[in-house]
C-alpha cells in the first residue's frame, strides 16, 4: 500500500468508519436536515438539539463508503456542545482543510479532524468527506432562519 | 449457446493481442495495470493511435465538397468509416448510418427528431428496468414534454426480464419501445428478437441499445430488424467523441432533422431550408473526423479477431470469473450466473466493504474497476442497493487478470479488517 | 485599429511555427503544401497531436467518478481543459464552459434547450445577412417550430453590417440577437459591442458566433458581456469533435437540458430526474475527452504566440494579400479592402473561371483553397453569386504563401485560356 | 499539371466549356426541367422538342464550373435526334463511366462522350459532370408519365 492510500484510510479513519459514533435517538430534536450525493449514493441524516447557541446533542446517521461514514462519526465528536459560532468555524476550516487551502486553527478543538487532511490527494473523495458537513451547515442554517427540515447535497 | 470453453480458435491470444495495447505497459502504484473497466470505455490499439497521428499530420482538413487533395482524403476517410460501419453492423446502407459523438447523442436524436413528431398525449414508451440513463432519461423527457407514458418491462431478482406480461406491457398505445441489447451493471443479454417483434406486433418501432453489445458480440443489425439502433466508437477499441445511430432508411427519410447547420442542408434562403439526402441530413457542422479516421483500424481489429470470437474469449473469462468470484462468501454478484446469459460486465457488492473503497483499495494493486451506480440508479434502487462495484473485460484480459481482481479483493477486505 | 505593418513581436516567425506542423512538410502533386484552408479547419501543431497519443498510451478512462488512477487523470485533463478555456476566453468561470462537438451543436444547444421554452409566437429573432448556416438554419428551424419571426441585420456592397435601422430591427419583440464575430465568407469582423448593447437595451440576449473571431483575434467574453458564445476547436489548432459553449452563470443555471443522458443527471427514478450542477447539465454522455486533453496545448500554443501577435500577422498578411489579388484584374474581392476591418478570410471570384475550376487547378499547385458558397447560400445570393474562391490564414502563412497563391491563380487562368 | 488533371480537363471538355453548344431558343417546347447541385450551386435547364419516340431538338442552358456546362454541351450534341431508348441507354453509359462501373457501348455514337472518363479520378467532380444527365432523364421520366416540368438534383 502506498503512503498515500495510508493517510486517507488512517487508522483514526476506519475505526470511526467501523464503529461510527452519534447513531443514535435524541429525545427532542430541534432541527433535522438530509443530505445526499445523488452520484455516490452517500447518504446522511443529521438532527440537532439546540440549547440557545449552543449545539447541546445532535445524532449523525450516515450511509456510504469509509470516508464519508468516518467524516460523520468525527463530526458528532467534534461539534458537541460547540457554540454555532464555533461550529461554523470547523466547518470552514474542514472545507479549507479538504481542498488543501490554507486555514488557521484559532485554538479550537479539532479531535481527530486533522486526518481527514490525506482525503485531498484524492480529489473524487472530497465530496465524501464533505457531505456531513455541508449537511451540518445547511441545518444550522435553516435553523436560524427557522426553516427546520431540508436536503442538501455536495453536487 | 456456448458450450465448451476452448472451442474458440487458436488464433485469439489474449497475451499476443495486449501487446497492441501500448497503455497495458503501464504500471499503477507499482503493479501492471489490470485494465477491468472496459464497459465504461476500452483501451486503443496501436493501430488506432497512429491512425490519429496520421490523419492529424498528413491530411487533415474539413471534408465534404473541398476540391483540395487533403479534403478530398479528409473525406474519403470519413465515408470509408461509414462504410465500414455499415458492413461491420451487419451489411446495410451507408445512408442509414449516422455519426454522432456517442450512444447518448445517437438516442437523444431520436427522441427529438423523431419522438417530438410521433409521440403525442396518451401514447406509450416502454422502456425496461435495466436501462443504462442514456436509455431513459431522454424518454422520461420525451414523456414530460408530449404527456406520454412510460411503461417498464420489469427484471426477476436473478436480472434476467420478465417477458410474461409483454404483450400487455407493449399496449396498443405504444409509440417505441426502446430496450438495451446488453445490460451494462447485469451483463443480462436480452431476448431483443422477441421484444422486436413484439414491438412490430403493436406497429411500435424498436430502438435498440446496442452500446454494451456492438463491442462484444456478432450483431447483425439486418436480420435483427431493428429500427434503431445506437452505439459508441470508444466503447469498441475507437476514439472518443464519435458513436452510431443506426436507422431504417425509409424511417430516417421522414424525419425532421436533430441538429441544424452546415453540411446538412440542400438549399438555404433567409427564411426558409431544406435538407440533404441521407445520411447528411442528420450530421450538422463539421463531424469528428479525425474520429473517424481512427474508427476504421478499430472496426478492423475487431472484424480480425472476429467478433464470434470475442464473445468465446469474453463468455470464458466470464465464466472463470463467476466460478472464482463465487467462492469469496461475502460478495454478491448481480444478474444472471449463467456466462450464456450474459456479457463480461460483472457487477458485485461486498456484504462489508462499501464499492468505492474496494475500488479504491483495487487500484493500489493496479487493479481499475469502476465503483457506483454506473449511470443505472433505478436499476440499483430495484436492487435494493445504491452503487455497486464493476469488473468488465474485453479482448485483452487474460484469467492472469480475474485472478489479480481475486486477489486485490480479499487484499481489500483485509485492509478493512474483515477476514 | 492596427496601423504600422511591423510594430508585432519579432518572436513571432512563420516559418519557424511551420516546422511545429508536421502536415506542413507534404507535397501535393510535387509541391509544398500551401495550405489556405484555415477558415475550414486549421492544421495542428505536434504538441497537439502528441497529447492525443499520450492520452490514448497512457490513461485513456472514462470521466467523472472514477476512483481508479487512469480515470482520475482523464477526469483531471478534461476539467483542465476547461479551466484553460474559462481562462483564454476572457477568465469566466468554469460553470460557464460546456463542451459541445463544435460551433453548430453549440448554437443548436442554444436554439433548443433556451430558445424552445422562451421563444413565442409573434417574438423576434434577429441575425445578420452574412450569417454561416450554423448560426441561421437553427434559428429557422427554431421560428418555424415556435412561430417568431426572423429579422434580418442588412449588409452593404462593401460587406459591413448596416446598423441605421438597428433599434428598428431589434424590436421590443426580440428575445435574441445572433450575429457573427467574424464572417466566415467576408471576413468582416462585426462591431458586436455595439450589437450586444442595443440586443440588451431591449432585454434580448446577444448570442455571439465566435467560430472566425476566437481563433484569430483576443476576445474577451467577459468584457464583451455576450450572454451566449460559440465556436470550435478544430478551427484554432486544436481536434476535431470538440468544441464550447460559453453562456452566463445564470442564463444556463434557468435553462433546461438540452441532451439528456448519464452524466448530466442528479437523481433519477423510473419516472422523474434531476439535472447535475452546471456544467455536466448540458454534457449528456461520454464526452470528447481525447479531444479535450488535445485541446489544452492548442490553447497553450496560441497563448505562447499571444492572440494580439496572431491578430497582426494576419493583419500584415491580409493587407499584403489583397494588395497582390487587387493586382490581378479579373479578381473581385469580397468584403472590406481594409485589413483593420477583416480577418484572414478573402473570398474572391475570378471574373473568367469557375470556383471549383480555380480550386482544381489552384490544388495541382499545392495551394488548397476552398470553393464553394462556404455554408452562406443567402449571403452568396444577396452578393448576386453561387459560390465564391476563399484563401484563409493562420499563424503558420507567409507571404512566399500568398505569393504562390497569386502565382497559381496566373497559371490557372492561362489553364482555361485567359490572359 | 499532372496526367490526371489534364485527364479532367481534356482539350475537348475546355472547348465545349468554352463555347458550349445547345444554349438556343427552340420554337416549341414540349418538355421542361430543370436540375441544380444545392452545395455547389450548379445550374441547368432542359427543353426537349419530342417527335413520338425521338427527341428532335433541345436546349441546354447551363451555369457552373468547366465540367458541368462541358458534360451539358455534349449532352446537347450526342442527344439531338437521338429516340428516347437510346437516349436512356447512352444516359446510363455515362452513369456507368463516370463512377467507374463496367459498361458496354453497344454500337451507339457517343461522339465526345469518352473524354468525361477522365472525371471519375476526381469523386468530387461527378455530381458536376452527371447534372445535365439526371436532368435530362428526369424531364424524358416526366414526359413519359404526362408532367411536363419539374427540377432535379444530384444530391
Ligand atoms: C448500455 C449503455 N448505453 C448507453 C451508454 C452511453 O454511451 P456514451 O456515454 O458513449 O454515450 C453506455 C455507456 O456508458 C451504456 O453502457
Ligand atoms: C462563422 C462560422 N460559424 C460556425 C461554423 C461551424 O463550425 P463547426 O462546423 O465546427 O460546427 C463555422 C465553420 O464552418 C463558421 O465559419
Amino acid at each position: 500500500m502506498s503512503d498515500a492510500i495510508d493517510s486517507l484510510y488512517r487508522d483514526v479513519v476506519l475505526d470511526h468508519y467501523r464503529h461510527p459514533r452519534g447513531k443514535k435517538k435524541l429525545d427532542k430534536v430541534d432541527f433535522r436536515n438530509s443530505g445526499k450525493n445523488p452520484p455516490c449514493g452517500d447518504e446522511i441524516e443529521v438532527e440537532l438539539q439546540l440549547d440557545h447557541d449552543t449545539v447541546k446533542d445532535l445524532s449523525v446517521s450516515c450511509s456510504g463508503c469509509a470516508i464519508s461514514v468516518a467524516s460523520g462519526s468525527m463530526l458528532y465528536e467534534v461539534i458537541k456542545g460547540k457554540s454555532i459560532e464555533e461550529v461554523r468555524k470547523i466547518a470552514r476550516v474542514v472545507k479549507a482543510m479538504l481542498k488543501g487551502e490554507p486555514y488557521i486553527t484559532d485554538g479550537i478543538d479539532f479531535g481527530d479532524l486533522d486526518v481527514l487532511e490525506g482525503v485531498k490527494k484524492f480529489p473524487v473523495r472530497i465530496k465524501c468527506a464533505l457531505l456531513s458537513w455541508t449537511t451540518l451547515v445547511d441545518a444550522i442554517d435553516r435553523a436560524q432562519s427557522g426553516n427546520n427540515s431540508g436536503m442538501s447535497t455536495t453536487e | 449457446m456456448i458450450t465448451s470453453r476452448s472451442t474458440y480458435r487458436q488464433g485469439f491470444d489474449p497475451v499476443s493481442i495486449k501487446a497492441d495495447f501500448p497503455i497495458l505497459n503501464r504500471e499503477i502504484n507499482g503493479r501492471r495495470l489490470v485494465y477491468l473497466d472496459n464497459a465504461a470505455t476500452t483501451q486503443k490499439p496501436i493501430t488506432v493511435i497512429e491512425a490519429t497521428r496520421r490523419f492529424y499530420t498528413r491530411y487533415n482538413a474539413n471534408v465534404h465538397r473541398g476540391l483540395h487533395t487533403l479534403a478530398e482524403e479528409a473525406t474519403a476517410a470519413l465515408e470509408a468509416a461509414r462504410r465500414e460501419v455499415a458492413a461491420f453492423i451487419g451489411g446495410v446502407k451507408t445512408e442509414e448510418v449516422i455519426f454522432t459523438r456517442g450512444a447518448t447523442e445517437s438516442i437523444n436524436l431520436v427522441a427529438y427528431a423523431w419522438g417530438q413528431h410521433n409521440v403525442k398525449a396518451g401514447d406509450r414508451i416502454v422502456l425496461t428496468q435495466m436501462e443504462h440513463h442514456a436509455n431513459l432519461v431522454p424518454w422520461i423527457a420525451l414523456a414530460k414534454r408530449t404527456g406520454a407514458e412510460l411503461a417498464y418491462i420489469p427484471i426477476d431478482d436473478n436480472g434476467y426480464l420478465v417477458l410474461d406480461r409483454l404483450s400487455e406491457i407493449i399496449s396498443s398505445k405504444t409509440k417505441i419501445v426502446a430496450v438495451t441489447h446488453m445490460s451494462n451493471v447485469l451483463g443480462t443479454i436480452n431476448p431483443i428478437e422477441t421484444i422486436i417483434e413484439a414491438a412490430h406486433a403493436r406497429r411500435a418501432l424498436a430502438l435498440i441499445d446496442a452500446a454494451q453489445s456492438m463491442p462484444h458480440m456478432p450483431v447483425d443489425v439486418r436480420s435483427l430488424g431493428a429500427d434503431f439502433v445506437a452505439f459508441s466508437a470508444h466503447k469498441m477499441l475507437g476514439p472518443t467523441g464519435i458513436g452510431v445511430l443506426y436507422g431504417k432508411e425509409s424511417i430516417l427519410a421522414d424525419m425532421e432533422p436533430f441538429n441544424y447547420g452546415g453540411e446538412m442542408i440542400g438549399e438555404v434562403t433567409y427564411d426558409h431550408a431544406d435538407w440533404a439526402s441521407l445520411p447528411w441530413k442528420f450530421e450538422a457542422g463539421t463531424p469528428n473526423i479525425a474520429g473517424a479516421a481512427a474508427f476504421t483500424p478499430a472496426l478492423d481489429y475487431l472484424e480480425k479477431l472476429g467478433m464470434d470470437n470475442v464473445r468465446r474469449h469474453e463468455h470464458e473469462l466470464t465464466e472463470y470469473a463467476i466460478e472464482r468470484l463465487s467462492l469469496l462468501d461475502s460478495i454478491r454478484i448481480l444478474g444472471p450466473l449463467n456466462a450464456d446469459h450474459r456479457g463480461g460486465a460483472i457487477s458485485f457488492v461486498d456484504k462489508d466493504v462499501h464499492p468505492h473503497d474496494l475500488s479504491q483499495i483495487l487500484d493500489q494493486h493496479g487493479v481499475a474497476i469502476r465503483a457506483g451506480h454506473h449511470c443505472a440508479q433505478p436499476l440499483h434502487r430495484r436492487l435494493g442497493l445504491v452503487s455497486s462495484a464493476r469488473a468488465s473485460f474485453y479482448v485483452y484480459n487474460t484469467r492472469g487478470d480475474v485472478d489479480q481482481l481475486v486477489y486485490a479483493l480479499k487484499e481489500a477486505r483485509g485492509y478493512f479488517g474483515h477476514e
